[in-house]
């Protein structure tokens, strides 16, 4: 698959494929994922949970640890394979370049120590400011910048003292600190409010645009997706199943995961919601062919169930699906 | 925090009641005439009447309970048979031995286990895990006396490194160099125990940090693994190594006593045994109650410690 | 340097994907040992530990010698001494028997007590926890003035009031653990019970009380099971110094700690025959620390 | 009489001068001090270099803690203490510990002489003049009488009823009156004539300022006696440290200071004299002789008056039977006892004298190792098959050797002969405090040691004026009326060859009694850094530390 976006692409991930492995088995938790994100682009990465999307982000940060291990494919960056790159030229670009941020950030900050000092921390880290004086005040700055007006006071607290909006929001001011040119966005918002959720993929749209930002944005909910996304990956089981510019697929999903997918969400264009019927498939034991194919209402249509799908290029949408084989069909 | 160590003071009465009714009962269970055992075969039968007396061994439990706690809290243990002297002022002179030897075990403990401990943790079932561990499980299996005897008969004796026993020198002894030279070899092994089951906590609580989701974020900021092990693992883990080692230093200052015998050094643990032999109840006993509270007020420490330490606990309880 | 740990996400997500059996309750005893097998360490120090006790059980069939026959003129032999493999004590008695013989009383001391505090400790703790209220309140009490006193004085304080013998050695050490097998039953049975199942139990009368008590004692024993297999070694090691210390068997009746004590006598002149008996009490503290992890991480899986 | 250069110990071993061993007698009118001058030239003897001298001594007790440092209860531990604070204590009379070729004759110290009034019932004793306690308090017959008020009379405001518990095992009393002569000369009448200059040679005078300033608990950490060194220091629990005395009467002591550590572990005292970190101790256990030679270390025996044996409870069976009692006696192999269990530092017990002293009875017949025979008797008193007995022991102590060890291996041999022994073991402390209250049923024999060195023991070994509670050593209640007249002949008989000849008969009646299953004669086991100059290796249980200097 190639940027559906065209253009220079800031990030290329290239047939990345992931394992877990353990004494009995491996199993592939991301399966050969192609796609790119291209400089100030929104790339929404939709799939329910267990599919593989972070486990994506993780790999291409090289967060992953054994048993789990990034098995093949290629992340390009700034012409540097990411795979292969030594882990010291590594870290030293995570979180400077590539940052990343969770869902659930009252489990990502050190309960120990103030909001302040784990700035500080990664602002010294970085080289961004010289000194704690100086460090101080970029992180109110910082704070200020992702809407948390009172830094000062904010600074001074523990994460088990603010509330989770704040906790995200300092959390995203902690991943904006050293500028990084890429910001992975884990589910940012599906721990919190409703309200909050649309303030916090504001200062994210803002952020990305104030700072010329690109963002991974990993989320299970099409609602947010819709609203954030230049490009739109869809995932099911491990594999990246629809793959194109936002604007088309929201319009006109080709895959019928991504059909049913968009089926399942109040939308205004959808009145009636359709759950998607049945389950995910175990990933240590995916069905062979279409990995869809026990839930798909289409699986008859094209009868080929039992063989793994092509990946087609319909309108610079990539669909993984017999239904668009041309040779079918 | 005020609140939270008031409540836990107020929880220590009823504790140290009840330690001193297991100390009362152990003198009504010495079989035979307690006043007999306290005062020695040299005594007369006036002297035991009047001890039986003065113990109130002629009034009822409750009363004579009564009695006995009013002395106790003014610090009177009694006598001691063997040596004439005051109870209280025995065991005082060889706790503050034993607390030397205690701390200097539980810090050889400490800096062993945490060394030893964090290697495990950081090459989980690598080498370095497996040798930190089969380290820790010989520590803990390995008598403190065996261990004891083996290090005289080979740095003191052999080689001649070490003194063989005691606390200071003879000759101009005394000094904290000289205490130190004394030190080393009883220290070793009365904390190779406690330096086993530190490094199986820290191991654990290590871990147990390290699958925490925030570690992760660490990465994920850039920070180096020496960074996150150091400004932030090691800190999350604490709380709970902290326990573990305020429970070790207890025990120590029990678990000791068989070091105090092998290298006679003059604590509370060669004390008991001598008393032991001399069947010197009142200094058993003695040491007994002296003993709860002190390891009463350290567990309290400890918990307060933790309680210091972790914001969590801080803030849950002032709100 | 340090190496990644195993990351957060990949547990979750291999428990998810079904790639493990999630293990709760210990199931069945067959289940538990196919378990155990599967760690070949444990189940290599469980071989030799049975063997260890049953050579100690057999000691009139296994000794060579009588163990207490004394040969003035052979003592302190040196270990390969012909018809002494170990050699001879102080008194010309024969190592390797008094070993043998020894180990009856030292892996009974180490062993009984265990067992009586996980009795009357799971038993207390057990209605402790299932009752609740005033009770509760007056056992868990009870159990804390124990854990007032450091474990060793209170089992040296204790074996002195009741004086030496091995029986009161055992009865020291078993009142040293009451409370703490207590504290993990109680805590065990008040999470079980918290769970549904006990509740309505419960609430459909007295009827079915014993098999709520037999249900609840089926899902509360592995804690202070693992518990007690885990603290065997340092048991075995602690009645040792007690018997070290001259307050549990009286001469000549060998035992690993007294003999240690005993030949600490003769530590210039045959170093290796003096610490002999030391063996014994770490290999056994050793074996049992052994089987005690694989029997904890068999048993109750979240602690491994 | 001056006392000679020490000679080679082991030489000297058995050359004991008989006419030397009794040198009191009791009847007769004797002046003392016969050999102060062993006290004033012991600057000049000894050595072969008198102008050598200074160093600091370390010497190891054998007991655990330090007790009270007041002499006249420190026999609570044995003579163990009594040995460690001896330099600052001194009696009206002392054994003569500056030879080593004859057992110490008592001499007078604090008592230039004596004479013996009214049949040796009243005993008038002059002081030394011009000598006084380290606190500068005076010696003389008020400081006497006061101080053996202090023991004797409990209607004294000093009257210390623990020092008289403890001291009349030695010197029973009673006093019956005392009378100040002069400043210098006082009197003490006793009911019977007694061999008093013996009798109170470990009696040690004390300040009786101090006592009184002090209290005997104060005084006890802070003694004051006469003697050549003064206290100057202690560490509880630990060790306590002894200076010279620049205003001793007698000659000075050669050492700067004496440093004495309570190790009442054997093993502890001999590692520390390898490791060098003491360079006295005594009651060394067999085992670490051969490892102390090897370090360089100086180890000296020698044969002095000492019995360790079991004392059999004579009150009930099967004990009350002496075919019993002579069976047991020819059931244990005494050569393997002295010779393999303790390695030559000790010898068989083939009478209760030690060989060629006055007492030793070349007629008596010993008890041989003969189990059949043991047998043989057993099955006549109605044990064909033996029986079950409760025997108890110390695990240490004073004059105790190895007493486990020997135990063990003497219940080993009795097994052979089909009696059971269980044994009961207790610390030394505990030990004697139970010995002291005798033989109780159900307890077969006691073991214990005795260092006697004068007659009037064995009257209160074997005497039926001293059973018990009045004489607490003699636990199984042995009496054999023969025994008495010969025992008050003895006392009252000032020749001494009849004596001797009396005391003989007293012991062929109890060989053949067999009161005790005698075992053997301690050798007195010293060992010594080779630092250690001018040290005379006493045939007595006590050493003196006056010649001793360190280079």
């Amino acid at each position: 698959m190639s940027s559906p976006n065209g253009g220079a692409a800031l990030l290329s991930v290239r047939g990345l494929h992931t394992q877990v492995r353990n004494q009995r088995r491996t199993t592939t938790v991301v399966d050969r994922a192609t796609f790119d994100i291209g400089r100030r682009e929104v790339l929404a990465l939709i799939g329910e949970s267990g599919s593989g999307k972070t486990m994506t982000a993780l790999s291409i940060l090289r967060l992953v640890s054994p048993p789990i291990s990034i098995a093949g494919g290629e992340v390009w960056y700034q012409g540097q394979n990411l795979v292969r790159l030594p882990e010291d030229a590594m870290r030293s670009l995570r979180g400077r370049q590539i940052a990343m941020i969770f869902q659930n950030p009252r489990d990502r900050f050190d309960p120990l120590q103030t909001i302040g000092d784990q700035l500080v921390e990664v602002l010294l880290h970085h080289r961004v400011a010289r000194g704690r004086r100086e460090a101080e005040d970029r992180a109110v700055d910082l704070l200020a910048e992702v809407q948390l007006l009172d830094g000062g006071r904010v600074m001074h607290l523990y994460p088990n003292e603010v509330s989770g909006g704040m906790l995200q929001r300092a959390m995203i001011a902690l991943a904006i600190a050293p500028a990084p040119d890429l910001l992975i966005a884990d589910e940012p918002t599906s721990a919190l409010d409703v309200t909050i959720q649309s303030e916090i993929l504001d200062l994210l749209k803002d952020l990305e645009a104030a700072r010329s930002m690109s963002i991974l944005f990993i989320t299970h909910d099409i609602s947010v997706a819709r609203q954030v996304a230049d490009t739109v990956a869809v995932m099911y089981a491990g594999q990246l199943v629809e793959y194109g510019a936002a604007a088309e697929v929201f319009a006109n999903p080709r895959h019928p995961y991504t059909q049913a997918l968009l089926a399942s969400v109040p939308s205004p264009d959808a009145e009636i919601l359709h759950p998607i019927p049945g389950q995910p498939p175990a990933l240590s034991n995916p069905p062979p062919g279409c990995r869809f194919a026990p839930r798909c209402p289409s699986a008859a249509q094209h009868g080929r169930a039992l063989e793994p799908p092509p990946v087609v290029t319909v309108d610079r949408v990539s669909v993984r699906c017999w239904l668009y084989d041309p040779g079918g069909a | 925090m005020l609140s939270y160590a008031t409540r836990r003071v107020l929880l220590l009465v009823p504790v140290l009641l009840g330690a001193t009714v297991v100390v009362f009962g152990l003198i009504h269970l010495i079989p035979g005439d307690p006043a007999a055992s306290l005062l020695g075969p040299n005594s007369t039968d006036a002297a035991r009447a009047s001890l039986r007396h003065s113990l109130g061994l002629d009034e009822p439990l409750p009363v004579q309970y009564g009695k006995w706690i009013w002395l106790v809290l003014h610090l009177d243990l009694g006598e001691s048979i063997a040596r004439r002297q005051p109870v209280s002022s025995i065991v005082w002179e060889a706790f503050q031995h034993t607390l030397v030897l205690a701390a200097m075990a539980t810090l050889l403990a400490n800096i062993t286990g945490l060394f030893l401990g964090i290697v495990a943790a950081t090459r989980q079932f690598g080498l370095g895990d497996r040798v930190s561990m089969a380290v820790a499980a010989l520590g803990t299996a390995i008598p403190s006396y065996w261990l004891g005897l083996i290090l005289v008969s080979i740095l003191a004796l052999k080689v001649q490194l070490f003194p063989t026993g005691g606390m200071t020198s003879a000759i101009d002894g005394g000094s904290p160099g000289d205490i130190l030279w004394h030190l080393i070899l009883p220290a070793i092994a009365a904390g190779a125990a406690p330096a086993g089951i530190v490094a199986r906590t820290v191991r654990a609580s290590v871990l147990e940090v390290l699958r925490l989701d925030f570690v992760q974020a660490m990465r994920a900021r850039g920070l180096s693994e020496r960074t996150i092990l150091v400004r932030h693992i090691l800190p999350n883990s604490f709380p709970a190594i902290l326990t573990v080692m305020g429970l070790q230093a207890g025990y120590l200052i029990g678990g000791v006593a068989f070091v105090e015998v092998v290298f006679s050094w003059p604590g509370i643990g060669n004390l008991l045994f001598l008393s032991i032999g001399q069947r010197d109840y009142p200094v058993i006993l003695g040491v007994m109650l002296f003993v709860s509270v002190i390891f009463v007020l350290l567990n309290l420490t400890v918990d307060l410690m933790h309680a210091a330490l972790d914001p969590r606990v801080r803030t849950s309880i002032s709100t | 340097m340090i190496s990644s740990p195993t990351s957060p996400v990949a547990s979750e997500f291999t428990g998810a994907s079904g790639a493990e059996p999630a293990p709760q309750t210990p199931g069945t005893l067959r289940a538990i040992w196919a378990r155990f097998r599967t760690d070949r360490l444990a189940t290599a120090a469980l071989v030799l530990l049975s063997l260890i006790v049953v050579i100690c059980i057999a000691a009139p069939l296994t000794s060579p010698h009588d163990p207490l026959a004394t040969e003035a003129v052979n003592r302190l032999a040196p270990p390969g001494s012909p018809g002494h493999i170990l050699g001879t004590d102080g008194e010309g008695r024969d190592l390797l028997s008094r070993l043998i013989w020894g180990g009856r009383v030292s892996l009974l001391t180490g062993i009984a007590p265990v067992l009586i505090g996980l009795v009357v400790g799971g038993i207390l703790g057990l209605v402790a926890g299932y009752a609740g209220g005033i009770t509760r309140t007056l056992i868990m009490r009870c159990v804390d003035v124990l854990f007032a006193f450091p474990a060793v004085l209170l089992a040296i304080g204790i074996a002195v009031t009741l004086g030496p013998g091995t029986r009161n050695v055992i009865i020291a050490l078993a009142v040293v653990l009451v409370p703490s097998v207590a504290r993990v039953t109680e805590s065990a049975t008040v999470s079980a019970c918290s769970q549904e199942y006990i509740e309505a139990a419960r609430a459909s009368g007295a009827s079915g009380l014993s098999i709520i008590l037999i249900q609840l004692v089926r899902n509360v024993a592995s804690a202070p099971l693992a518990y007690s297999f885990s603290i065997i070694g340092p048991v075995i090691v602690f009645a040792a110094g007690l018997n070290f210390l001259g307050l549990g068997i009286q001469p000549p009746d060998p035992e690993w700690g007294s003999m240690l004590y005993t030949l600490h006598n003769s530590l210039l002149l045959a170093p290796f025959t003096s610490i002999v008996p030391g063996i014994p009490i770490a290999l056994a503290a050793l074996l049992f620390d052994i089987i005690g992890n694989a029997v904890r991480d068999v048993l109750d899986p979240r602690l491994a | 009489m001056s006392s000679k250069k020490p000679e080679d110990p082991d030489k000297q071993a058995l050359a004991l001068d008989r006419r030397q061993f009794m040198k009191v007698s009791a009847a007769a009118a004797v002046l003392g001090g016969p050999t102060l001058s062993a006290f004033l030239a012991a600057c000049a003897s000894g050595t072969d270099n008198g102008a050598a001298r200074g160093g600091t001594l370390v010497y190891a007790m054998e007991i655990s803690d330090l007790p009270s440092l007041d002499a006249q209860t420190s026999l609570s531990q044995g003579s163990t203490l009594a040995q460690a604070i001896q330099p600052m204590f001194e009696g009206l009379t002392m054994y003569d510990r500056h030879r080593s070729d004859i057992v110490p004759p008592a001499v007078g110290v604090l008592a230039e002489s004596w004479t013996l009034l009214d049949g040796g019932k009243t005993w008038e004793w002059h002081l030394r003049p011009n000598v006084t306690f380290h606190d500068g308090t005076p010696w003389n017959a008020d400081a006497a009488i006061w101080n053996f008020q202090r023991l004797y009379d409990p209607k004294s405001p000093q009257y210390y009823e623990l020092a008289f518990q403890l001291m009349s095992i030695y010197m029973p009393g009673p006093i019956l009156s005392m009378t100040k002569v002069d400043n210098l000369t006082f009197r003490m009448t006793t009911p019977i004539a007694r061999p008093l200059a013996e009798e109170i040679e470990a009696l040690w005078m004390v300040s009786p300022t101090a006592v009184q300033k002090l209290g005997n608990d104060g005084f006890g950490r802070a003694p004051v006696g006469t003697g050549g060194m003064k206290f100057s220091k202690l560490v509880p629990g630990q060790q306590f440290e002894m200076v010279p005395y620049d205003k001793y009467w007698g000659a000075a002591y050669k050492l700067d200071k004496i440093v004495v550590r309570p190790v009442g572990d054997a093993t502890a005292r001999v590692n520390a004299l390898v490791s060098g970190e003491i360079d006295i101790a005594v009651e060394l256990p067999a085992d670490g002789l051969d490892p102390l030679k090897g370090a360089g270390k100086t180890v000296l025996t020698s044969v002095r008056p000492h019995t360790w044996e079991f004392i059999f409870n004579m009150k009930q069976p099967p004990f009350n039977d002496k075919r019993v009692r002579q069976a047991l006696n020819y059931a244990i192999d005494r050569d393997a006892l002295a010779n393999n269990i303790l390695k030559g530092t000790a010898i068989p017990m083939t009478q209760l004298a030690i060989p060629n002293s006055e007492w030793f009875d070349d007629g008596l017949a010993p008890y041989t190792y003969n189990p059949s025979k043991a047998k043989q008797l057993l099955a006549d008193a109605g044990f064909p098959k033996g029986f079950n007995t409760e025997w108890w022991t110390a695990t240490n102590g004073s004059g105790e050797l190895q007493p486990v060890p020997m135990a063990e291996f003497i219940q080993s041999n009795l097994k052979d002969v089909g009696v059971n022994v269980t044994l009961k073991t207790f610390e030394w402390t505990a030990y004697l405090g139970e010995f002291f209250k005798a033989a109780r049923p159900g307890i077969g024999a006691a073991q214990i040691s005795y260092g006697w060195s004068w007659t009037y023991w064995w009257g209160l070994l074997f005497s039926t004026e001293y059973l018990p509670p009045k004489g607490p050593l003699n636990w199984g209640f042995y009496t054999n009326p023969a025994i008495d007249p010969l025992y008050d002949q003895a006392l009252g008989e000032a020749d001494q060859g009849k004596r001797d000849n009396l005391v003989k008969q007293i012991q062929r009646l109890v060989w053949e009694d067999a009161p005790y299953l005698f075992c053997v004669h301690g050798l007195n086991v010293r060992g010594l850094s080779p630092k250690v100059k001018g040290f005379i290796n006493a045939k007595e249980w006590q050493f003196q530390f006056q010649t001793i200097y360190k280079t």
